[in-house]
């Protein structure tokens, strides 16, 4: 199993959400986060005090499906994320070892959907 | 001069005044969080440039001596030039004349500020700014002299608007309907609904806009009597049966009623009854306010999403539509034993009242859509109206003023 | 007529009228993020409805012509009919009659709106809205009539309420008592303690409810005097002592003060005053204050945890008990040298005025108490009162109103 | 007595009375998340302390008989002795004592409430709210006595000062610096910049300031008249004019006008034409607030960062160079056409009353900075007047009031 | 070691909590996601416009632990948080290669706790 | 490569990312959480009532990096994290399987920077 994070740009949450139903994951975490990246930030301005703003919004997905799910979910997530332009984001892939539903107690493989 | 009205025309000024930052949030609650200061910030500063246009100039369009045909004022009262501490009995001659033009300075200064709404979260400050200041000088000055100016036509004939349905509602709704179109839709518009990112702000908003506007319509007796106690009574009770309304409808349609739609209704009681709330008895101003929340309803919630305009506030939904009807309902409901200085209506038999309140909606809706029009033509084609998508994608707040509402890290 | 003081009353009007909203405010900071909406939401329906139902009916209730022996209002002004423009003596000779039903409607749309805080995050919307309904016909209306309606029979008696400690405060405060008693706890209220979600919403509430006070109060004077001019020194003065006192404590309990302590206890204070501004002096005024948020703090902190129930937003503690102590205060401290159509309290020699202050109170509670439990029964038999835990636990906004106050990814 | 001018300076002491809640949220907005209570409570707390310090003694020590060679009010006054309901025809001959008490109260209230922004973030609690009372007593209560009350060695002499420039702004931004410079910098400071944490807010507070800005001017001319009109219209458009400049200033130095900038920029325009608003025409009015904007753009966004003192919330730099402007102003266009109670200023010839503008600012400004600098070492000595780096780091909220402004899981 | 996720009911927190102290786990990371399950969303309504909202409000735990105490752990967070509806929430474990403590720079299982 | 998670003081954030910075490490991605640790929340009162707060804010940092970058990482935020004083905070380390570029779809070590 894995469990994958995804950086994207804020407007494309949708899309994404979008491309994923289409390859049936539908089960996801959501969060906000600041992301610094190759993307610059702009620089905003208080009383005159300047401030570059190094951190930009963005939104992070957690997913974690079975292994064969891996690309589609992948493919998915560029799909619907991809605009061209620097500060699309990132897809991180990590090995999950375990999987429990608390409602049933359910683990493994069985529990991730 | 009379002190009592001074000072209850001095204190619904500043009422009046406080309803533009009232507005301000009543629409930046809405808005997204990457764009809410761009709503502040276009409220706050039509506060500062129509207040001087008003001073420099636009009192003197509006309601300086009439250059003519009751078509403008003239340029006589430029820079307040012979307008002073003492009253001006041609409009108010119990109270200072500078009263007088402070009162309608808030109304000037409130009515651009109601279109912000429709062209929310796309426009480009600049351009906004000369838009502004133009639309205030050829749109709203000449309506405010030919429906209030002494010698100005609409208002020779007849023609019944005690606070501001026609002049600052009507004509503010069509004129934002207006941009809307010509601007269009917001990046995103067809996908999801913008959810309003802070609805409590919202709901101050509505808060303050209700407070204030006891000053705008019981203020526009220009005295403290018996007549500003009916536009008072009027005012609370159309706005009330509205907001009762709008959240009916909601319940029938949804199954639950909203905080933001009791606002909207309670908003649009108010706009509905400006026009009519010295005019009026209060059981006439709850039908009033009750058959207004229905067509605005149907308006901002059935026509808006099948004709798929982007009227991103609902400023012709709810101001458009409202001013509107106050407008018909006035030349329908009016009392000469309310006011004796207005009219009867159609339904106390006065045919002639209500012909002269359509013909009041036509000329100022013509108007304030071909000028509007053309107005934006001018600028768009010089400076360019709409920012790019990617500033939209960022949002108003970073690409046009370089800040952002809230820390996100602390 | 005097228009200085239609001035002031049009003014105290709108003053008592943000009140209602800045409630909203004061108790939505409170609640959880899942459940300020509904508080808004609960104080604006009300701001609706029972404006409406006072002017349908409610005034003609409360003030309208005794229909015998001082226990209600006849249905003669129903809708208005005789109420106008001219003042009537009865209430107030110099201003209009319209202003006087004004301004008083603004206590009967508050006063069950101060409620709302003991049910908080628990009541089914539907419901909460028959019953504030039956509430302010069956027990607000009545009250009102006793204590200020020509005629009521405790008017009759003697008894003082300068500006509504009983008709307001201790009314709706013992009805919350019951209503918290019979809703019961909140899910997980034994289990830890709810934090307020938005503390500076709630500070801004407290502010517009301190501004808004001041038409309260000093607005019952019903003219721009000497009175009034108590009124308003008294007011301010008993809600600094209070708020300084419950810091103070608060400091010695838990080595600090809180700005949610210092505005509750400024609360207290003018709860506190309401019934006495108008009869007392200042230096009395702040010993009114200090007193009562002594007692506020031991009903709120102490006496309220040890019993058990849960009224949110603590109306019973704060109303209930400031409005008891204010009342009672006006029979101690109350001087004809301040206003000579009032009376001399207990301290001046004057014991038969606390003991009307005493009976005063005694039939209050006991009618509110009575009368709130036997609406309560009626409408949860018929309807249900309380929402299911699950909606409970989800949050009142997205359950029973389909909205949500703040975007969560943006 | 008149019922007029009561109703109107009732409504305005409840007008300048919003203005420090107002004050609370303009700095609370631009203060860090975790210190936002932190400046509600220093101004809610005040307003509990200060008010009553005003009833129990200040108001005898600035308004009160002269106790000899105009430096101080007697004490005959303590307790509000011999204030009542009945006019004190020295200061204003139709209104009630009260009333001009409770009007001059709320100005002794929000004088302090100023400072609060020169040491946010960074001061105890306890000996914070200790140098408050000593900061009212024995600079605010002497100044005041110096300039506005009856035999005051200012007022004698002709100094010009109609709303506070001098009195409320310069007096309490002189003290700011040197508190500013005394505690030092906040840990960080060098480091980055503190964002806003909820620009929002510090529109909000802008714009309640602005609408409690009318009370404070206008109802200085203590009637509802033609002169109170002047002093209104020249509040609008100074604070209008102002607001524009700020914004074109920023446009100019960063490509993008904030609402930051321009609500200051308002709040700078509202401290110039203070002192002058009831002197100067409508047109020198609209200078007055293009040069202050530009003086305290200078003052907050060049000199600041040279000097490295860390004026939080920037009080010198608009409340004290904006009243020394507004000071300097008024020498220079005070017009007795406008009131000839007042004087005329250089530019209409009169030399003399520029010079005495210019002792009035030198006078106060000395006298503040030397008390603030010993009342600073007495409080600092005894108690500490800077938190620890720790309690610093963790913010005044949870430190010094054991609560957080905003909930975080929910 | 494990690097535990648990995402739970928001007002089961506080049994959750109190369940992990009696097995001993008392360091732990939380924050507030959004979550699309298999719990349905609950529709909102804006001016007549209808956004079926399909995320619902969520807290996240991350505990970090040694191999011995993973079991106890996850028992801990099904205890508390488990009431047997849908949206009750999962539990992810993952390995933890390393643990650094920043105070005293510390490494592995004696850093953990 | 790595997966580094750093719970941080949120006042050292600046300082962080300076010291991250000084050692090349320009990506990072940002958010804030609570944590409850060994340091001691204070307690809240809110009319009367006390509520003993456990948890702490903090702020998230979380690293994507090469192998070799992973000591240089940790040393830089504990150089830019540290007071010595409890609460400063964790580093954990874990596996990190693939990165993805959205914008090229580039994978791999060279995706991550
Ligand atoms: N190595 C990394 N570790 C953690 N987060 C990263 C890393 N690289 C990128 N991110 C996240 O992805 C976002 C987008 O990255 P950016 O470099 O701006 O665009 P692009 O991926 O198009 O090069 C960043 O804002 C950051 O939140
Ligand atoms: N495969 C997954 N990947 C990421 N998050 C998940 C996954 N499955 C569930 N979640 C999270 O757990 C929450 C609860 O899941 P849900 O399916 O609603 O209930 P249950 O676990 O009872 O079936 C979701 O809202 C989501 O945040
Ligand atoms: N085992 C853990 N699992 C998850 N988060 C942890 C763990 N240990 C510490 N943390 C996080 O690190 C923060 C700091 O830890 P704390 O124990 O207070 O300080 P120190 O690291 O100096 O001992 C905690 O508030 C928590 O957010």
């Amino acid at each position: 199993m894995k469990y994958i994070i995804a950086i994207i740009q804020p407007h494309k949450l949708d899309d994404v959400k979008n491309a994923l139903e289409e390859v049936d994951v539908n089960l996801m975490t959501v969060s906000t986060v600041l992301g610094q990246g190759r993307q610059k930030g702009i620089t905003e301005v208080y009383r005159g005090a300047k401030e570059a703003g190094g951190l930009l919004k963005k939104v992070k997905l957690e997913i974690a499906c079975n292994d064969e799910y891996m690309e589609p979910t992948i493919d998915a997530i560029i799909k619907g994320a991809r605009t061209g332009e620097v500060g699309d984001g990132k897809i991180f892939v990590m090995d999950l070892q375990n999987v429990v539903r608390i409602r049933t107690g359910e683990r493994g493989g069985r529990a991730i959907g | 001069m009379n002190s009592g009205d001074t000072a209850w025309i001095l204190i619904c000024t500043a009422l009046v005044f406080i309803m533009t930052p009232g507005l301000a949030f009543f629409y930046g609650g809405m808005a997204r969080r990457k764009n809410v200061l761009s709503l502040l910030m276009q409220c706050f500063i039509i506060m500062c440039v129509i207040g001087l246009q008003w001073v420099l100039f636009g009192y003197s369009l509006a309601f300086g001596p009439d250059a003519g045909h009751g078509i403008i004022g003239s340029l006589k009262w430029m820079g307040l030039a012979g307008v002073g501490g003492a009253p001006n009995p041609d409009y108010a001659g119990t109270i200072p004349h500078y009263v007088f033009m402070m009162f309608q300075m808030m109304f000037a200064v409130i009515t651009p500020a109601l279109i912000v709404g429709a062209f929310a979260e796309r426009i480009k400050f600049s351009s906004f700014l000369v838009f502004i200041v133009l639309w205030a000088t050829f749109v709203y000055d000449p309506l405010a002299h030919w429906v209030w100016g002494v010698g100005g036509w609409l208002r020779e004939l007849g023609a019944l608007d005690f606070a501001g349905g026609i002049v600052v509602h009507f004509s503010s709704g069509t004129s934002a309907l207006v941009m809307a179109l010509l601007l269009g839709k917001r990046v995103g518009y067809d996908k999801h609904t913008f959810r309003p990112h802070n609805v409590p702000f919202t709901v101050l908003g509505a808060a303050l806009l209700w407070f204030g506007w006891f000053g705008f319509n019981a203020g526009s007796a220009l005295a403290a009597d018996g007549l500003s106690a009916n536009a008072f009574v009027t005012t609370y009770v159309a706005a009330a049966a509205a907001g009762l309304t709008w959240a009916l409808i909601e319940w029938q349609q949804h199954g639950g009623a909203t905080v933001l739609g009791t606002a909207t209704g309670v908003v649009a009681g108010l706009v509905a009854i400006t026009p009519a709330c010295g005019f009026v008895n209060p059981m006439n101003a709850i039908f009033i306010g009750i058959i207004v929340s229905i067509f605005c309803y149907i308006a901002v919630a059935k026509i808006k999403p099948l004709l798929g305009y982007d009227d991103s506030l609902d400023v012709f939904g709810v101001h458009g539509v409202g001013g509107l009807w106050g407008t018909l309902a006035t030349g329908l409901f009016a009392e000469t034993e309310v006011n004796a200085a207005g009219a009867d209506g159609l339904l106390f038999g006065n045919v002639h009242q209500f012909l002269v309140q359509c013909l009041l909606f036509v000329v100022a809706g013509v108007f304030a859509v071909v000028a509007t029009w053309i107005l934006y033509k001018i600028v768009d084609a010089t400076m360019g109206m709409r920012v790019d998508v990617k500033s939209e994608t960022i949002g108003l707040d970073l690409t046009q003023h370089n800040e952002s509402a809230y820390t996100m890290l602390e």
